[in-house]
């Protein structure tokens, strides 16, 4: 995701109608190039809202780091 | 009991973390260790994480397991960064008074650990190339089985 | 693989062992060590066995482990004699490729080495007086979880 | 149950209508005293036939070592 992207993090500021991290998905992947080649396949991607993890459906609100990235693979 | 946990790219030596656990009054110590794999051409293992979320991650899953079976000592140590083939990756061990508090807190530790630490590996090949190495669907599924 | 199977009253390095293990190629290590408890006025443990059936009844029970899972390595060790409280009892460790079968394999062994091999605990209190430890049901219960 | 005996081994010569350990314990326990009160309680008992765990119906056949113990308390 990072290389298809080619940055590992950046400052955004959605629209209003963006509210949950799947919206923030569908906002980006909009945007084409690296972020639709990224976001491209949902079941392959999670996400960690201020150091958490979460489902997208959760609302931003006033969280200050949504991370997004590939199931992990530690261990 | 406040679990030992621990995120470094330095090595860690086996026996010294067991003395740690045998000493901690329990009667029964279970270990997992992973080790970096030796087969095929695989010349390293990266191993990458998101610092700001790893030390929480592990932190809830220890506090998880601590709170579902009575135990002496926890110890969990990911890690991170360049791994050659033999290396240990990673180490959970647990002690309790009884060997099933034991073992399985040390399963479910490892379990969890598999799905829900944010680290992610990549083998480098002899050849130069790189690969992620992909999630399996058996690890959400190991991990699924301690829902209760 | 050839399971490694050790009865001894001497004490044994919980550290050696591992090292054998994480050696044998495999990608996961489970290991399980039995302390003697330090609780209540126990002054030591002595543990009896049937010299004559001991390694067979182990042999058995490893190379079922080994048969059930696929192993790099498998190391079964059980002290007797007297043995004071804090002192390692016994020993199971397996390595695999992957985590699951380590786990099992040593959860097995030990699981079956508590209702399935011939060894006897005496607790001799402070007090001069003894006390054979009774079996309890819930061995026989985790036992049997393994059949299949 | 050594204690109760008061040894730990004998050669013994059961009469021909013994043919199983179930049929030998019976026998012993009928001598009473130490046998009697070792094999009470048959539930807390458990037999080797040659250094291998068997159940009590199993024949003594041309066994040459028969153990009877309590479950076993290692690991």
């Amino acid at each position: 995701m990072r290389e298809a992207i080619g940055k590992d993090g950046e400052r955004c500021d959605p629209p209003d109608s963006v509210t949950t991290i799947a919206d923030l998905i569908d906002w980006l992947a909009a945007e084409g190039g690296g972020y639709a080649l990224a976001f491209a396949d949902r079941d392959r991607l999670r996400a960690a809202l201020d150091q958490r993890f979460v489902p997208f459906d959760t609302q931003l609100g006033g969280a200050k780091e949504l991370a997004l990235f590939p199931p992990v693979t530690g261990g | 009991m406040t679990p030992e946990i621990r995120i470094q790219s330095a090595d860690f030596e086996t026996a010294t973390e067991i003395d740690r656990l045998e000493k901690s009054g329990g009667g029964g110590i279970s270990t997992f260790t992973g080790i970096v794999r030796s087969d095929g051409d695989i010349a390293a293992l990266e191993l990458e994480h998101y610092p700001a979320m790893t030390e929480a991650a592990l932190g809830t899953i220890a506090r998880e397991a601590a709170s579902r079976w009575s135990l002496s000592a926890l110890t969990v140590i990911h890690r991170h960064g360049r791994l050659q083939p033999g290396e240990r990756i990673v180490f959970v061990g647990s002690a309790a008074a009884h060997r099933g508090e034991a073992i399985s807190a040390m399963n479910f530790v490892i379990d969890w650990l598999k799905t829900d630490a944010p680290f992610w590996k990549r083998e480098d090949f002899a050849d130069g190339s790189v690969r992620w190495v992909e999630a399996r669907s058996t690890d959400e599924a190991a991990r699924d089985r301690w829902q209760s």
